[in-house]
Formats: C-alpha cells, structure tokens, sequence
C-alpha cells in the first residue's frame, strides 16, 4: 500500500476550488486502485480538509508526514495554504505538488515542491500577447483582494510592460462584495483605456462581468483562468459574459479540441467521469488535481519505488504527461513544465467557449 | 496553610498535564497541535482577563495577534532584529495601539463595543493584506527562524522542531496562566471583576473604570500579541488570516466554550477547539455538522462554560 | 467648617426639573437626612453629589474644595462613598469580594505587582480581607462572607453594600434608603451602626423614608417636594411643619412620629 | 457628476441588502438580547433552498416561498432545539450557540446541497434603468423595496402591536414577562421564525445581484450586524438606516477615495459615530437608575 | 383558594424552604412577616411558578399547581407585585400598564388604566416616560398598579410599601384594604409588620423557610414575641 496525503480548502472561501479537487483525487484514486494501483500496491489516500486556513494547513501537512508517514502530498488550493505547508515539506522531505497559482510557489525553484496550474504571470503574459495581438496598450484593471487576485496583479503590473501595456486605472475589490460598480464607473471614466482585465476568482468576477454590462462599459474584458469554469457563464448570465476573454484549459472546451489534440483523450476520459461520479460539471481546479495525482503516480511507476527522494527524482523528470492543463515537463529549473501554449486563449460566444486562437 | 490555592492547584495541573502527556503521543505530530493549543491558550487567556474578568467583549484581538505575528516577520528583516526581540517589539506595538484604541472605543458597552473592536481588527487584518510591499500581501511572507532550538542544541538539549515548540509555547502558557491567575486575586483583578459587576458601584469605592478596562485591554492585548508572535515563529510563515475576525471570534468561543472568568477552564475551551478539527477530520463532510453541534451541546447542557459548570455540578458551587 | 456643602443644586431631565437649587451642608459627625415624596429629587440629588450625574448648576464642596461634577472615583479619594437605592452589587463575586472592593483604595498598587503576585500585593490583600470580615461582622454578613453575592436576600444585599460603603476611610456617607426591605428591629440596628459611624466624625448624609428612623437618629433634616426645599430643621420642628405633613407624612405616619420623638 | 450618481445608486443597493440582514437580526435581539450569529445562514437558507427549488422546476415565486416557510421553520427548531433548552444561560453563551448552529447549518447546506455558487434569474429582468447618466438593475429595487417594506412591517409590530411589545418585554425582564403573563418561550419561537423568515426574504431579494452559496452566511452577517450597530441595535429604522449608510460609505469610499480600504473607511465612520453617540444613530439609551 | 403544603424549595443544594403549610381563603387578606433570608420572596416566587419546587403542593381554587407554566398562572388569576419590583424599564410607563393586561383587549383595559392613574397620579404624569426613569417609589405604584392591570383574583404582594413616602404606605395599605370589597384574595409580604398586620386578617410569620407561628393578625399583633422580634416595640 501507499500513502498518499492531500490537504485541500473543501469548505472554506476557496471551498469552489478545493471540492472539485477533492472529489477529483478520491475518484481517481478509486480508478487507479480498481485497475490495479500503482507498481502492483494499492493507493491510499489520506485527505484533509484545511478549510482554507493556512495554519490548519500546516497542521494537516504536519499530521500527513509525521502521524500518516505519507510519500508524497498533494495541495494547498490557495498560495496562502500552499506556502504554509511547503516549510513542512522542505523540512521532512517530502515531494509536495501545490494546486496554487502563484508563481511564488516554484520561483525560486524549491527542492521539493511542484505545482500543476499555470503560473499567474502566465495568465498575464497569455491575456497580455492577445490584447497585444488586437493593439491595445492602455488598460484598466480590477482586481480580487484576496490572495489569488493580489497575486496575479502583482504579476501582470510586472510584465505589462514588456507587451507595451499601460495600466491606466487600478481598482479593487473584496471577495464577498455584492457590486463593483463604483470602480467600474472610475476604469470607464479614466481617458484612453481599451479593455479591461479583471484578476480574481469566486463570486467577484461574476459579479464584475454583469456591473460591466450594467454599465454598457463597452470595451474588452479579460477574465483570468481564475473564472475558467461552465458555471461562470451561468452566474453571469450568458447575455453579460457574452464577448469575455480568459485564458483557459483543454478541459473547458474539450468537446472544441480539435480530434488530433494530444489532450483531447485525456481530458474527454476525466470529463466523462467527474461528470458521471459527481453529477456535476468539471472545472479547471479539478483538473488541477487530475494532473497532479497524474503526475505522482506517473513518478512513483517510473521510479520503482516508493521512497520520496526518490519519487521527487522522478516528478522532476517528468516529461509529455499529458494532463489537462496541458502536456507537462519539468526539469530540475522547471518544477511547472508547462508553457504558454498549454493556455488556450478563450472567448465567450452565444453563452459557450470557443477558442480564439 | 496546608491546602493548595486554586491557584497552585490550577498551575500544578497544568504543568503536570503538560509535562506528562508527551509521554503518550504516538508520533511527532501531537506535539504540534499541542503547541497549537498552547499558542491558542495563551491569546484566550487574555480574553479571560478582559471579557472574563472585566466583561468587555472583543470581536477583534485577532487584529493584536496579527501585529505581534507581523512584527516578528518583519522586524528582522527590516530592523535586524533578533526575532525574540522583534516578538517583545510586537508586544509593546500591541500594547501602545491597545492604549490608543482602547481609549476611545473602550467607552462603548456590550454589542457596541464587540463591533467597534471588530472593526478595528478588520482594518489590521486589511492593512496586513493590502500593503503587500511589506506585508507579503494576503498570501503571507516567511518568517526567521527563532534560533532557540539551535542554541538549546548546542547546549546539549536536542529537540525536534515539533518538539522544541511544544515545550516552549507550554511555557509560555504557564507564565501566562500563573500571570492571569495572580491577576484574578489580586487588587486589580478583583477590581476589574467589580465593574464587571457594576461600574458605577466599582466607581464609588475609587474604583478609575476608564483606566482600568484600558489595562484590561492592553495586557490582553500584549496575550494576543505574543500569542500570534509564537505561531509565526513556529510556522516560519505567516498570512494575514492570523488577524482576521474568524480567529478573533474563534478566540471568544474559546474562554466561552471552557469558561470565560476561569483561567484553566478557558485554557480547556483552547484545547477542545484545537482539537475538534483534527479529531473530527474522520467524519470528513459531516466535519462542520459535528463542529456546530459539539459547539452547541456544550453550551446548552454546561452553560456557564464547560469547567465552571462542571465544578458547580461536582462542589455544588461555581469555579 | 462643614465637611459636604451643597450650594444651589439643580438638573433637569427633558422638561422637568427633578432638583432646583437646593443648598445645605453637614459637618462631621452629623447625621443630615433629606426627606420627601416619591419622585421629590432625592436620589438625584444623591446622584449629582457623589458624581453619577453632572449638575446643571451649584456647587458641591468637600472641606470647602469645590469638586462638582468630580467621577465618583475622584470623589471616592476624598473620602465620599454611598449605598444605592437600586441594589448595585457585584453580582459575580462572592460576599467577601464584595466587601474587599471596598477597601479598592487602600489595596491598590501597581498592575504589575499584582500580575507577578508581588509580596506587596499579597500584603495588601490580605489586610483588606481582615478589614472586610470585620465590616461583615458588623453588618451582620459574617456567616455569608463566602456565598455569591447573588445568594443574598434583598435585606442581606442592603447591609452588604453599607458594608461596602463602609470600607473606605469615609469622610462623607451617603446612604439612600438603607433600611428599605428591613422590618423594624432589622432598622434599629442599621440605626445604631449609623450613629456608631457618626460618631466617629463621619459627616452621613441620609435618605428614609422609615420616619421613626429617620426623626430617631436625624440632626437635620432636609424637606425636598418637586426638586425644591420646602423645609428644614431639627426632626421635631420639621414634624410639626404642616407642609411636610401635607405633602409627605400623612397623618398616620406623624402619629407614629411623635410617638417615638 | 455622473459618477456620483452611479456610486450613490451602487450604495444603495449595497446598503439595502445589508438593511434587510440588519432586520433580521432586531427580532431576536429585542426578544432576548442575542446577536443571532446564524442570521447570516437564514439569508444563506432563503438563496440556496430557492436555487434547489427553482432548479427542480418550481415557478420562483412558489421556490421563493417554500424556501421562506422552510427557513422559518428552521429558526423554530433552532429556537426549540437550542435556545430553549439553554434557558437561564448567560447571553455569551447563547451567542456561541448560534455561532455553533451557523456552522452547523452551513455543514449541512453543504452536504444538502453543494459548495457551488449560485444564482436565479432576476425577478424582472436584467435591463438597466437609467437614472441620471447612472444606471441600477431592477432586482436592486426589489432589494431596496423589501428592505423598506420589511422596515415598516417590523416598525409597526413594535410600535403598534401587543405581542410586539411582549417581544421587548421578555427581553427588558423576562421574569416580569412571564408574570404579565406572557408566554415568553413562544415569544422567542415568535422570533426566531419572524428573524428567519426575514432572513430568508432577503436572500430571496439579494441572490440575483450577490449570489449564493453555502458560505456566504458570514460575510452577510458581519455586514449587517455592523449596520445595525451602526444604527442602533434593536431598531428597525437603525437597522435601515445603517445599512444604508454603510452601503452608501462603502460605495463612495470606492469611487473616490480607495476600492482598497472601503471596508476599512466604512468601519472608521461607524467608529467615528459610535465615539458620538454610543448607542448608534437611534438606538435607546436604556435608562437604568441606580 | 389558596392552598400549599409542605412546601420545599432549593436554590442549588441550598434549601430555601423546608416545607412550608399555609392556606388564604377566598376574600381573605393574608400576611407574611419574617427576618431577611426567612424564605419569604422564595415562597412567592414558588407561587408565581418563578421557582421551582423540589416537593410539596400549590393548590390553587381547587387545581393543582405545580406544572403550571409561569405566564399561565395569571390566567388562572394570580398575580404578583415582585420584590424588587421588576418593571419593564425600557418601555414607557403606560406601555407596561398595558402589559400588565397583556392576556386581555377588551374595554375593560383603558377603565383599568385610568383606575391606576386615580390611584396613582404621578404614573399619568409620566405615562409616555421610560419606566427605567422613575424614582424608586415611583417605580414600585407602577409595580403595584402593573400587577392589578391582571384582574387577579388573588394577588401576592412582595413588599409593597419598601421604599413609598409614609402618605403612600398608608394609601398602600388602603389599596389592600379595599381589595376585600372586590373580592380579591391578598397574600402580603412586608417588612412593615405593623401597618401590614394591622390591616390583614390573618399573619404568619417565617423564620430560616419554616413557618413557625400562625393566626388572626390581631393575636399576632398583640403577641409580646412577635412585637419583640418584628415591631421593635
Ligand atoms: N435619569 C432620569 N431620567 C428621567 N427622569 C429622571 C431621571 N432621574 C430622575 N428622574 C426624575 O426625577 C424625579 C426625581 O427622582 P428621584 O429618583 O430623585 O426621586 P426620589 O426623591 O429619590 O424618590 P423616591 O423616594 O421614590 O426614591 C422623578 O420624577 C424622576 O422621574
Ligand atoms: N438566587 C439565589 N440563589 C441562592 N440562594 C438564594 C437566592 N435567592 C435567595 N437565596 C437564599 O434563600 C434564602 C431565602 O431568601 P428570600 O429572598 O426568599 O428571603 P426573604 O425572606 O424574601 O428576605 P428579605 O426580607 O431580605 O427579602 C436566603 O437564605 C437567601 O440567601
Ligand atoms: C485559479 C487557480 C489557479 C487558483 C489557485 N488555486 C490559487 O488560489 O492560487
Ligand atoms: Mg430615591
Ligand atoms: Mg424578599
């Protein structure tokens, strides 16, 4: 048998994030045991739910290497989590895979940590290369204050100038807010900004997109893959969404991917199942742990073992899983393996996903 | 006289229970929750002094604990402070704003005085998440290392990390105690306990009731300060999360759940909720269900807080 | 000189005028009662002396020192301290405590002592405790001194805030119906701790409306009706005064008077 | 200024969505001098049972109403099962077991139902009116009729009514309640379904523009308890008023000052006013003579 | 119409009473004197069903008592003036006039009112104040008034004169007095032996919650022990 730990935000305000993974990592570690685990030994997974508290998260994290003697932790669906279990997993060596987006988490490269999302600058750098693409230079940007929004704001302030981007208004706004108006009527009203770029996840973004149409705005608006989920289109009302771009994963559009997709098996088989266990549709967060328990047991098959140095050994070097983000490799400078091109660039047309690229 | 004071009793007990219970952990990791339960206890015991002795309510000590957990992140780096100075420095950072909060809002009573508290821990808990050019922002900012281990190391004395801190936040814990205990019987403690009661008759007998509830505030400010200055320094990390109002209202439901005017039942109170997540973890989605209804039960069959109402049932008489 | 001087005291709650001008003083060792109806301004005034209420107008002296509008614990330094007639104890505490916050003044010292537990801070209590066992002694609480305050009868929680009131090195006294909710022989001996305190110098400023007390232990008494004086003088001038009668009295009562006066 | 128009129309939506959760909470704590921690999941409740009916295919107005009655009913058992039988406990005590019921509701909202977030149509449509160059959907008026409707409804029961004045006299002296011959249990059953109910509407009315989910309790409550604090607890026209005003500081904090800070400003002033009048905008101050 | 026997009631582990026997007939008016502690609040707080009983019976016009809620026992048309007074400070004085007829909207209401407001003139004076801004005696004609607002057909009395100006303790007594012509049962508790032995038909008097002496209130009032004990005289 082997352990395997997973502490993830199940309740809690990233709780839309954490359920999806937990629901994901249970399912998929019945599918793995039920073709015959991995190396020929069941899985076991221990998880946790840490209620996105960052304390409790190292606690959990404590409890997994010390009292469940795990080989490897997946987790942390918040940068905030993920940094608090990380000390742990450095101190007890132990491979950890974070289902954080904050590039903070791999950069500097750290011996033992690893993490599936994209990186927020990515997603920066993604929206930034079509905004350029479509010659816009000025921009305003609204940003969740939560860990997640700040975060990826930092990142796009960082590399916006490297597409010739202006950031000509900045607003925020907290993560349970019921209108954001105000800051919209301010973006709007500052001269010359051409879109809008929206950073943040929950309840926030949906409620962004729909005061954007309150208030005919009438420019492009960039959702980041923060929103990367079915249900969002829903929250927002189709009429609302309509026109949004965000830079998304295979899963999202997997019924578009074009049939020579190398992902399209990938995330077809994930989707079909999720959808079939759960009743409910798949987002990209449960993805994030698909290709994050992928990414374990690929290791552990190719190492042979079940040691952590050695597992660790192994995740780094990983090379063409293909995930549902995209078809990962890492290296020992690389502990993400994915690139720009594993985002795909998506727009909301007649209340769907098309990929605009 | 031969006889124990409760105050000796309660010290023994917890020194004891401290001392001892490491002998029965099955692995590391108890001594982590056990120092999460210190850490925990030694914040409620400052509420005691404030909402149990003197009956103010704080919704936002939380906002003390950030400070004192901040100042110990920060202050190394940016002053190059020791992180046990950084810590003191955060303790006598909590106890100047507590002077200068406390002034105001501490002429406020009951609900008005939860919220005014509350909103001052909110406007930490913003600034710690918002100035994330010093702060780290929400997702948090590392912490220096302590170094104690290391020297208790090479003195000869090897502890585990888990170890190290369960040991020593167990002493902070029964410093704090023994502190609040000799508060409780003493002039002031007993002077606090009369404006509890009334502040008009606590102000004819000479009783300052402005100043002393500023006191009040203040040491249970320094509690909450040290407190979040232990966990950031045993964590290594640190996130905002640590003054946000969640964990100031889990720290009242704490002295509540053991018995707010009674030191060991509040440090009780810590425990329980310390432990209920981890024990509870096996009922994995009915987590919160059982959460709510423990939180609940306690409180409606051991309404006075769970010692004081245990003490009664057993003496016949309060805590 | 008068210890406690009261000059044209007055407060007004929305319109009405609960107290108007009253002057009067009381020297040490004097025992000053303020009679009148229900409602006539006594307890105000009590209010407006010892600092609950601030004054709109006059003038409270102690030892000729003007301290109006002085809070209570400022006054309670110099030497003033009163009983309620709404029952204001320490509900959380046991009997004992009670009586110890009494001697607050003469315990305190520095909060730091008392969070390490300095010996000085022991000393202090312990000698504020023998003090507070002798005044339970004296009110008859002995037996209680343990019990939560809370357990008390309402006649017991009476004489435990006289004893509380009692605890300071009291220059002025002010008591406001302390034998209410005890029968006459429970009077007479709050009667004789009375004069006892008098006695020794302490200037009593007392409200009753047990007259047989009241006209028994009185040097002066004080007629408020409507917040103004309406009359004063020695028990038996003020008993015959047909005023007082009318308004307060009652034919009965003045009977009762004059059958122990 | 247009802008200022849209930042007032924002402010009031926001504040009459914090107003209802502050009405909610005056029932109870008129009848009892408890906070109900787990007003928050009331409003929670009216959003999410109406999402489940209205998804299974009920008509909104008759998911609405069931979810309302639901709710209530919920706040009876609340009452029933946990305040009850705690009669005589101090009121932090109680405190903590609504603080225990939130966090049991919102535990079995989320094994009832899920952690999703989600919404319902507006009630009339998503088309914004124009009011001045500014704009306001029409689902926030419905939010900002309720609130004055419940406001009214809530101000006459008190006023008008005899069982409202037994509602405020079980909580100024229960013992004396009881010897009027109140039946001060029913009372706080009274309560706790009225508070419910209440609550329920208001999520009813705000689920379109805030959306719902299993946790949106708390952040709801902490709002509206702010705002009736703001106004004076216990008060129906201090519950409308604060939470109005808050909405209405927030609002403009965000439009000129700092999107940052607006929580933090907004506290600031309920500070400021409390340090005026300590008993908030038009809250009573008890008199108790000594 | 009123009867209790062996009576016990405890606070904790503390036995207040220790079995208590009395009985008041349909008209009568009776008094309690006793010591502070004697037991005296604790047997009307009994009666009101404030406090439970731990053995013993109230039998009330035939109908036990016992289990009977608190707020029921006015319907049954037992009223109490507390001890303490117990008034609804934050209402006005007529709002809690009202609530004292809290169990009835008839007409009857207002004539009742305007019958307090005789009786007491001052309460009219201050009718739409905070009752919490009343004087102490004030505070206890509203408590007074307040109770008979119920329409009792037996109404405890905890100290009714504690507190009134020596011109109301007399009207206080003559209030009681004239319960007797509207058939209203007293039991009065007063510490004011004298004035409340004077006007009631029957005494008894309680010591440490036993009753140890009973009869007409004049063999009381003329009984050297009693007169020691609780007349001073
Ligand atoms: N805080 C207050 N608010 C409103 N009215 C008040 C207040 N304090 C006193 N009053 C009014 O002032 C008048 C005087 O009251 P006070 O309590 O001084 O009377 P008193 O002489 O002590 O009467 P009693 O003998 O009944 O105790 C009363 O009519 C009372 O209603
Ligand atoms: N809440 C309580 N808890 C515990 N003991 C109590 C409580 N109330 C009263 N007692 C005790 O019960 C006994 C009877 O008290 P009670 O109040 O009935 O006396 P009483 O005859 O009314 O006295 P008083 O004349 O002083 O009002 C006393 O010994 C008292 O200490
Ligand atoms: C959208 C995701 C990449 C969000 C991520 N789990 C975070 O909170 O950091
Ligand atoms: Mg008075
Ligand atoms: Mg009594």
């Amino acid at each position: 048998e082997i352990k395997i730990g997973a502490t993830v935000s199940a309740t809690g305000p990233a709780s839309f994030l954490g359920d999806p993974e937990a629901k994901t990592l249970e399912m998929l570690v019945e599918e793995i045991n039920a073709a015959g685990g991995v190396n020929g030994e069941p899985l076991k997974l221990v998880l946790y739910d840490d209620g996105g508290d960052p304390n409790k998260a190292r606690t959990f994290a404590t409890r997994l290497v010390e009292d469940d003697e795990v080989v490897a932790i997946i987790g942390g669906t918040t940068t905030g989590t993920t940094m608090s279990i990380i000390p742990v997993a450095e101190d007890s060596e132990v491979p950890f895979i974070s289902l954080a987006g904050a590039i903070e988490i791999i950069d500097p490269v750290k011996h033992w940590v690893f993490k599936t999302p994209h990186t927020d600058r990515m997603a920066c750098q993604k929206i930034f290369e079509n905004m350029k693409k479509n010659a816009i230079t000025k921009i305003g940007v609204i940003s969740g204050t939560d860990g997640f929004g700040a975060s990826m704001h930092k990142q796009c302030v960082a590399v916006a100038g490297d597409y010739g981007i202006e950031i000509a208004a900045d607003e925020t706004y907290g993560l349970q807010d019921a209108d954001m108006t105000p800051q919209l009527t301010n973006i709007k009203g500052t001269a010359g900004v051409q879109a809008v770029l929206n950073a943040g996840f929950g309840q926030g973004p949906s409620i962004v997109t729909r005061n954007y149409s309150q208030l005919a705005v009438g420019l492009p608006l960039y959702q980041s893959h923060g929103v990367a989920s079915d249900g969002f289109i829903e929250l927002a009302g189709a009429k609302a969404a309509e026109g949004v771009r965000l830079p998304g994963t295979a899963l999202l559009v997997a019924g578009l991917l074009a049939d020579g997709d190398p992902q399209k098996s990938v995330v077809m088989a994930y989707k079909t199942a999720y959808e079939k266990k759960t009743g409910s549709a798949v987002s990209t967060f449960g993805g994030y742990a698909h290709d994050a328990l992928r990414i374990l047991v690929d290791s552990i098959g190719r190492a042979g073992s079940a040691e952590p140095e050695a597992i660790r050994d192994a995740i780094e070097s990983t090379s063409g899983l293909v995930g549902t983000t995209g078809v990962v490799t890492m290296k020992a400078d690389d502990h993400l393996g994915l690139d720009l091109s594993a985002f795909r660039m998506l727009e909301i047309k007649n209340g769907g996903w098309t990929i605009i690229e | 006289m031969m006889r124990l004071t409760t105050k000796q009793t309660t010290l023994l007990v917890l020194a004891l229970l401290i001392a001892a219970t490491p002998f029965f952990f099955p692995s590391a990791f108890y001594f982590r929750v056990g120092s999460l339960l210190f850490v925990n206890g030694v914040a409620v015991l400052g509420i005691v002094i404030l909402t149990g002795f003197a009956g103010q309510i704080s919704l936002g000590h939380a906002g003390f604990a950030g400070i004192g957990a901040y100042a110990s992140a920060l202050a190394p780096v940016h002053l190059g402070l020791h992180p046990a100075f950084a810590a003191l420095l955060g303790a006598a950072l909590s106890a100047a704003i507590a002077y200068g909060v406390g002034r105001p809002i501490l002429r406020l009573k009951g609900y008005y005085l939860a919220v005014a508290s509350l909103g001052f821990g909110i406007l930490v808990s913003m600034v710690l998440s918002n100035e994330a050019w010093l702060t780290g922002g929400p997702d948090g900012i590392a912490v220096a290392d302590l170094g104690l281990r290391q020297a208790l190391g090479a003195l000869g004395l090897k502890l585990s990390a888990p170890e190290f801190w369960y040991f020593f936040c167990g002493l902070c814990l029964l410093i704090g105690a023994w502190l609040a205990l000799n508060l409780y019987d003493s002039p002031t403690g007993r002077a606090l306990r009369a404006l509890h009661g009334s502040e008009i008759a606590a102000s004819t007998v000479g009783v300052d009731v402005a100043r002393l509830k500023l006191q009040a505030f203040v040491i249970s400010a320094v509690f909450a300060s040290v407190s979040g200055s232990l966990l950031a320094l045993q964590n290594k990390f640190i996130t905002p999360d640590v003054a946000g109002y969640m964990h100031s209202i889990e720290l009242v439901t704490m002295a509540v759940l053991g018995g707010a005017g009674s030191v060991l039942g509040a440090i009780l109170g810590a425990g329980i909720l310390t432990l209920l997540p981890q024990v509870l973890t096996v009922f994995a989605e009915y987590e919160q269900v059982m959460l709510g209804l423990v939180m609940m039960l306690v409180m409606i069959f051991l309404r006075e807080g769970l010692l004081p109402s245990l003490l009664r049932q057993f003496t016949g008489r309060g805590a | 000189m008068s210890l406690l001087s009261v000059e044209g005291l007055g407060i007004a709650f929305g319109g009405l005028k609960a107290v108007d001008n009253v002057s009067f003083s009381v020297n040490p060792g004097e025992i000053v009662s303020v009679i009148g109806p229900n409602g006539a301004g006594k307890t105000t005034l009590f209010n407006m002396i010892s600092g609950v209420y601030m004054p709109k107008s006059g003038k409270v002296k102690l030892s000729g020192e003007e301290v109006t509008g002085f809070s209570p614990h400022l006054l309670a330094r110099r030497g003033m301290s009163r009983t309620f007639q709404n029952l204001q104890i320490f509900q959380n505490m046991t009997v004992l405590e009670n009586a110890i916050a009494g001697f607050h003044l003469r315990e305190k010292g520095s909060v730091f002592a008392d969070l390490l537990g300095l010996p000085a801070s022991r000393r202090r209590s312990r000698k504020a405790q023998a003090g507070a066992r002798e005044l339970l002694a004296r009110v008859g609480l002995a037996n209680a001194a343990e019990l939560e305050a809370g357990n008390l009868s309402y006649g017991a929680l009476k004489r435990l805030e006289i004893a509380r009131a009692l605890a300071l090195d009291t220059k002025v006294l002010l008591l406001d119906e302390p034998a209410a909710g005890c029968n006459a022989v429970e009077t007479e001996e709050i009667d004789h701790l009375i004069a006892e305190v008098a006695a020794s110098g302490v200037a009593i400023l007392l409200v009753e409306h047990d007259m047989k007390m009241v006209m028994r232990i009185s040097n002066h008494i004080v007629v408020l009706d409507h917040g103004v004086k309406i009359a004063e003088g020695d028990p038996a001038t003020v008993a015959r005064n047909p005023d007082v009668v009318a308004a307060y009295l009652g034919t009965q009562a003045q009977e009762a008077s004059h059958a122990h006066g | 200024m247009p802008e200022l128009m849209q930042f007032l129309l924002s402010g009031l939506t926001v504040g009459a969505v914090y107003a209802l959760v502050a009405l909610g909470f005056t029932i109870i704590y008129n009848a009892s001098d408890v906070v109900n921690f787990a007003q928050g999941e009331f409003v929670m409740l009216g959003g999410m049972i109406t999402v489940f009916a209205f998804d299974a295919g009920l008509p909104l107005p008759l998911a609405a109403l069931i979810a309302i009655a639901l709710t209530a009913a919920i706040g009876v058992a609340l009452n029933k099962l946990a305040i009850e039988p705690a009669r005589g406990a101090p009121v932090v005590s109680l405190i903590i077991i609504t603080i225990g019921a939130s966090i049991f509701i919102r535990g079995v909202t989320q094994l009832v139902f899920d952690k999703q977030l989600h919404r319902f149509p507006a009630f009339t449509g998503d088309e914004p009116i124009k009011i001045l160059a500014a704009t306001i959907l029409p689902q926030s008026l419905w939010v900002i009729a309720g609130a004055v409707v419940v406001f009214v409804g809530l101000w006459l029961f008190f006023t008008r009514t005899l069982t409202g004045k037994a509602v405020l006299a079980t909580s100024n002296n229960r013992l004396a309640a009881q010897l009027v011959g109140i039946n001060t249990n029913w009372v706080m059953t009274l309560s706790f379904a009225l508070s419910a109910a209440i609550g329920a509407l208001a999520g009813v009315l705000v689920t379109p523009i805030t959306l719902t989910s299993y946790d949106l309790g708390i952040a709801l409550a902490l709002k509206g308890f702010a705002a009736a604090m703001l106004g004076g607890m216990g008060n129906p026209k201090g519950a409308l008023v604060g939470g109005i005003l808050l909405g209405l500081f927030e609002a403009l904090t965000a439009g000129f000052i700092s999107s940052q800070y607006k929580d933090a400003v907004a506290f600031v002033v309920i500070l400021a006013v409390l340090f005026a009048m300590p008993q908030g905008l038009f809250g009573r101050n008890s008199v108790n003579r000594v | 119409m009123l009867t209790v026997e062996g009576l016990r009631s405890r606070y904790g582990r503390i036995e207040a009473l220790h079995g208590i026997d009395l009985h008041i007939d349909s008209g009568e008016i009776v008094t309690i004197v006793g010591a502070n502690g004697a037991g005296k609040t604790t047997l009307l707080r009994c009666l009101s069903g404030l406090q439970p009983i731990s053995a013993g019976q109230i039998i009330f016009r035939g109908e036990a008592l016992a289990t009977t809620p608190a707020y029921k026992r006015l319907k049954r048309g037992l009223a109490q003036s507390p001890e303490g007074r117990q008034i609804f400070t934050n209402l006005t004085v007529e709002e809690n006039l009202r609530l004292g007829a809290f169990l009835f909207t008839d007409d009857r209401v207002d004539r009742d009112m305007e019958n307090a407001f005789q009786m007491f003139p001052i309460l009219k004076e201050k009718r739409n104040l905070a009752a919490g801004g009343l004087s102490g005696g004030q505070q206890q004609m509203l408590a007074i008034a307040r109770a008979l607002m119920g329409r009792p057909s037996c109404l405890l009395l905890d100290e009714p004169s504690m507190g009134l100006a020596p011109i109301l303790v007399q009207q206080i007594f003559d209030v009681v007095k004239s319960m007797r012509d509207l058939k209203v049962t007293v039991l009065l508790v007063e510490q004011n032996a004298f004035g409340a032995l004077s006007v009631a038909d029957r005494g008894y008097v309680m010591e440490t919650g036993k009753i140890t002496m009973e009869g007409p209130a004049s063999d009381l009032l003329a009984d050297p022990r009693i007169r020691e004990a609780y007349l001073g005289i």
